[in-house]
């Protein structure tokens, strides 16, 4: 058989062998793969990079534990990078069964850049009707979350005293699987004029992208590829990036297969029109 | 040293993982043994499944619970397919085959004619324009259903004008196809991580620590 | 007779159902529901049908000794596990019925799922291939959807533009047709059905 | 500092901006206006509508207006309940409850109750005039699906002026679908080889109307495969799926004039979960060595597996099913698709029948309506004749 037809008529199994070692091969041998970081994830990025220290973020950990492998990253990285520079956090779970996953990730970052709730971060936890609070937020954290999520009065919080609403917040970073989003650009972004980015499941990306060219959204991460952007911009290279890593070779041995068949294919008609 | 009881439960979820993989490389006795143990343990799961969420909620508590006597009739139907168990009285069987084919069919007609015709084209009906790209995307994507649809007529032959745009219309349907398959590799993809990440995270060194135990 | 009738059932009962959807009244949503539940206690009943075939197959293997006999009272065995252990000690979490449900049915469903992974880098690698106009059109297609998550250095930005437009028009646009289309074969194939034209599911003797 | 000294200090300077906090919001917020209630359209019987005008102070004025409480009483100065809060700027809300009376949120039909709505802004609100009386109905027909309704008439007319037409022998073009074209062929592939043929419904519902286009094809193939004396395996993935193909192949076994051939064995129930069904098939294809594969009906993700290990096993496959996802991957790894609509379309190819083209053929009249809607609609919009566009639009 001529070298071409077999470039043709490959064996499937070879194409499984390369697949299986495309996967298998990153779990055990870590190296890097070059990411393209798309604009809308360094907008994020290079914004909460420029936060001073004592400046407030707003991280609203809106998802539920489904979403979490898509947008755990998301929130993990983010909130490194605050503490790693001494950034103040505001952090709400405007989702149903989700405070208590946020509520694990928090303490576990926290405790990692031994940040004191109330001194450092406050987090509020979980109220029903997200347009409500989110809209009462505006007014006064304090009308929705008079105490947060541990009951703790905010009153009592030296964090919380200059910390009245979303004037005092830098931005709003909102991480969410589900259509909270919608209430913050409505009762938030347009009502109270505050910088707002948003996080959200590769799925739902595609239908958040015009209001990142209308400006009411000042970034935009989409699912597990945007985490991997972003956890490279911060050098912080974690389970976003390892999987996306994987996912990327997949793909190349994939295209590699296309073009390999395709060769075959051309020589082959070439030599038979000869 | 792991748990044994999870040692021995995670190794048998490994070792059918491989015996499923092995059909990759040809059909054997592994891929035989898991295939024919998850037919047998799926339909009894089904079936019990069926027994508690269905059989329990939807007859028996109706009518000895909540005494709703009218759902005997389809308690009735139901038995009534068990004529299929002989030949001579299968036929009794179309009955209630007639009448869960007549309620399917019947809801069926305005409920897809509303969500995927009526809506579909209500859905459409955006502003076109030729300038500015909102309005121009709408036109192509008007023309592209428009083509996409011409391409779908039966009773007329595909020749000349109607041809054309027939043959325009497929390759709007091509450029969806492939759509469909490049965005899908990455879930694909996804899904075999996952499995490699259980063999590799969970099992391997729950395995390891215990044969460095023993040996 | 016996053909007559179930027809007119079926005429008598799709055009009902058909109707309700237009009547929001409760008693109309009673009747909804209660139709479902039909649909519902049927199949569960039927289910003993399809035990019994299960049964009566690998049995029959079992019985003649014919070849893959040993893997049929495998399939058996499952099947009765299962069916004993869901009576004797419910199917709640923690039971040994749902043990056998989360580590041997659930991982030989995730793997059979993640073949796909491999599945679909060998159709690709079959099928896209430049031989005609049409495939040339998928292959470039599902190539310039791949390309998102390869890193091509300047390229990829320009790459994410095309996708998000092609996935905003030329793919929109075909999946809409193709949803109307379905459509109108839907709702022509049900009015056949209760219309009586389409028979054939019913049988004859 | 003592201990003692610092708390109080912190406690001064935090008291500090409260007082300050409270006094300008000492006015109270400007009540709704206009209230009305009335019967939900097109609803149950179990659900009142309730309409108002926003607070002066909400948007505009002092803005301090972030919530409005509903509240509901049985007389106008009976004791009121809350039924609900929506978020400033909304000026509807429809209060709804259940329709059976041992449900905690039971909502009685036909009773007079009285609304007023509350403007909220922090602690301080103030409370509109009330509204009613206002009782809840059920209604018998739903405006809102009007259009549904008139596409379903339009197409039935279609459907009996084709029929009559094809009754009356009005000879009928079809054109020609690569897949159907190829059945008879890859049937008598099978024959020539001496093989089985599979035929796999898909993993439907067995009223899917997808799994009863599949009924009526499957009809036809086995027919052809009682002339050509080919034994046709059908796993079944439902009973009920089971027992209607077991009819269908038997009555085409009858109808070849062959129903000593019939072998209702061939025709089984597997399992009813997706990947373990799929499991099995793998194993039928490669070890019954399966000449040619059908699948028709609908498919989920398992149709590439199916596709793929088809391939494999060296068959003609010849794919259907109307599952938009599932199309791309049938296209690219069988031999044959029919795209969505082509499935619904097979029947009355391999048929023949007059009645079967002529439904065929209102199909194609209804698509061009709809595509002189889609031109029509796509101008109105352009132009904002929003009435027209309107027209297609469901209130559900």
């Amino acid at each position: 058989m001529a070298f071409y037809e077999k470039l043709m008529g490959l064996d499937r199994r070879w194409v499984y062998l390369s697949v299986g070692i495309a996967v298998l091969i990153p779990f055990f041998i870590p190296f890097d793969v070059p990411v393209y970081t798309t604009p809308e994830v360094k907008a994020v990025y290079d914004f909460v990079e420029s936060l001073k220290e004592g400046e407030v973020l707003f991280l609203a950990i809106d998802y539920d534990p489904n979403a979490m492998a898509e947008l755990h990253p998301t929130a993990r990285v983010i909130m490194r990078q605050a503490f790693s520079q001494n950034v103040k956090l505001v952090i709400s779970a405007l989702s149903q069964n989700g405070p208590g996953m946020a509520e694990q990730l928090i303490s576990e970052i926290s405790k990692e850049f031994g940040k004191k709730s109330g001194i450092d971060y406050c987090y509020l936890g979980y109220k029903p009707y997200p347009g409500i609070t989110i809209l009462a937020m505006g007014q006064d954290f304090r009308i929705p979350f008079p105490s947060d999520y541990y009951g703790v009065p905010l009153d009592s919080m030296p964090m919380m005293r200059r910390i009245k609403n979303y004037d005092d917040v830098k931005a709003v970073i909102d991480v969410t699987g589900t259509n909270a989003i919608d209430f913050w650009l409505v009762n938030a972004n347009a009502r109270y004029k505050v910088k707002l980015a948003a996080a959200v499941t590769g799925v739902m990306a595609a239908d958040y992208y015009p209001y990142l060219q209308s400006g009411q959204l000042f970034g935009l991460l989409s699912g597990l590829k945007g985490a991997s952007e972003y956890e490279v911009l911060a050098n912080q290279k974690g389970f976003a990036f390892s999987g996306m890593r994987i996912q990327t070779i997949a793909h190349i041995v994939v295209i590699l297969f296309i073009v390999i068949g395709n060769i075959g294919f051309f020589i082959s008609r070439t030599q038979r029109k000869k | 040293m792991p748990p044994l009881g999870d040692l021995i439960w995670t190794t048998l979820a490994a070792f059918l993982t491989f015996c499923i993989f092995s059909f990759l490389y040809k059909d054997n006795p592994f891929y035989k043994f898991a295939e024919h143990l998850v037919v047998g343990v799926s339909a009894g799961y089904f079936t019990m499944l069926l027994y508690f969420e269905g059989f329990i909620p939807k007859v028996f508590v109706p009518i000895f619970k909540e005494g709703k006597l009218y759902y005997f009739i389809p308690a009735i139907l139901g038995v009534l397919m068990w004529t299929r168990f002989s030949k001579k009285w299968a036929w009794i069987s179309r009955y209630p085959i007639a009448i869960y084919i007549g309620i399917g069919t019947g809801v069926a007609i305005p409920l897809e004619m509303q969500t995927k015709v009526v809506q579909q084209l209500r859905a459409s009906m955006t502003a076109i324009s030729f300038n500015g790209s909102a309005g121009l995307n709408n036109l192509l994507v008007v023309l592209g259903v428009f083509c996409a649809l011409v391409y779908f007529f039966f009773s007329k032959e595909h020749k000349g004008l109607f041809g054309g745009v027939a043959k325009f219309g497929i390759w709007i349907l091509m450029i969806g196809f492939g759509t469909g398959f490049g965005l899908t590799v990455m879930g694909r993809v996804s899904l075999l991580i996952d499995r490699v990440k259980f063999l590799a995270e969970t099992w391997w060194p729950m395995f390891k620590a215990f044969v460095g135990a023993v040996l | 007779m016996r053909q007559q009738l179930p027809l007119t059932i079926i005429f008598v009962i799709g055009v009902f159902m058909a109707l309700q959807y237009f009547v929001p009244h409760q008693s109309s949503e009673f009747i909804y529901e209660y139709a479902l539940d039909w649909v519902i206690i049927i199949g569960v009943f039927a289910m003993a049908l399809g035990l019994w075939s299960l049964f009566l197959v690998h049995f029959a293997k079992i019985q003649k000794k014919s070849a893959g006999w040993g893997y049929s009272t495998i399939a058996i065995l499952g099947l009765v596990y299962m069916l004993i252990a869901g009576a004797l000690w419910g199917i709640e979490e923690g039971s040994p019925f749902m043990k056998i449900f989360w580590y041997i049915y659930t991982p030989i469903q995730a793997t059979m799922f993640a073949l796909l992974a491999f599945y679909i880098a060998s159709a690709a690698y079959r099928a896209f291939r430049v031989r005609n106009i049409l495939s040339t059109i998928l292959l470039s297609a599902a190539l310039l959807l791949m390309l998102r998550l390869i890193p091509i250095g300047p390229l990829s930005g320009p790459i994410q533009d095309i996708d998000r437009w092609i996935l905003g028009v030329p793919n929109l646009a075909a999946k809409r047709a193709i949803i109307i289309g379905v459509g109108l074969g839907i709702v022509a194939t049900a009015i056949k059905v209760v219309l009586g034209i389409e028979r054939s599911y019913l049988g004859k003797d | 500092m003592s201990h003692r000294i610092k708390a109080f200090l912190a406690l001064l300077t935090v008291a500090l901006p409260l007082t300050a906090f409270s006094q300008d919001t000492l006015t109270l917020p400007a009540p709704p206006q206009e209230v009305q209630a009335f019967d939900t359209p097109n609803d149950n019987g179990h659900s009142i509508a309730i309409r108002w005008k926003l607070s002066a102070d909400d948007g505009a004025g002092a803005n301090s207006v972030t919530m409005y409480e509903i509240l509901r009483a049985e007389s106008p100065e009976g004791e009121f309940v809350s039924r609900g809060v929506v978020a400033a700027g909304t000026s509807t809300y429809d209060d709804r409850g259940d329709k059976n009376t041992n449900r905690p949120n039971y909502f009685p039909s036909g009773t007079n109750f009285y609304y007023k709505i509350r403007a909220k802004a922090g602690e301080l609100s103030s409370d509109s005039e009330v509204a009613g009386p206002a009782s809840a109905k059920g209604q018998w027909y739903h405006t809102g699906k009007t259009v549904v309704l008139i596409f379903m008439g339009i197409f039935m007319i279609f459907v009996l002026i084709f029929i009559r037409q094809a009754q009356k022998g009005k000879e009928l073009y079809v054109r020609p679908i690569g897949g159907i074209a190829a059945v008879d062929e890859a049937i008598g592939r099978a024959t020539e080889m001496g093989r089985p043929i599979l035929y796999v419904m898909g993993l439907g519902a067995p009223n899917d109307i997808a799994s009863i286009a599949s009924y009526t094809i499957l009809s036809r193939i086995a027919k052809k495969t009682a002339e050509y004396q080919t034994p046709i395996l059908v796993p079944c993935n439902d009973p009920i799926m089971m027992s209607i193909a077991q009819e269908t192949v038997r009555t085409a076994y009858l109808d070849a004039g062959r129903p000593d051939a019939y072998k209702e064995e061939n025709i089984y129930f597997v399992t009813s979960m997706q990947f373990a069904y799929v499991a099995a098939v793998n194993g039928i294809m490669l070890r019954e060595k399966t000449a040619t594969n059908f699948y028709l009906g609908k498919f989920f993700a398992e149709s590439l597996i199916l596709a793929e290990t088809g391939s494999i096993a060296g068959s003609i496959q010849i794919s259907g099913t109307d599952e938009v996802a599932q199309i791309p991957f049938f296209v690219a790894a069988t031999d044959y698709t029919l795209i969505g609509e082509e499935l619904y379309a097979a029947s009355a190819y391999l048929g023949r029948e007059p009645l079967l083209l002529g439904t065929l053929k209102a199909q194609d009249w209804a698509k061009g309506l709809i595509m002189v809607l889609l031109i029509g609609g796509a101008l109105a919009a352009t132009l904002h004749w929003d009435f027209f566009v309107k027209l297609f639009s469901v209130k559900v």
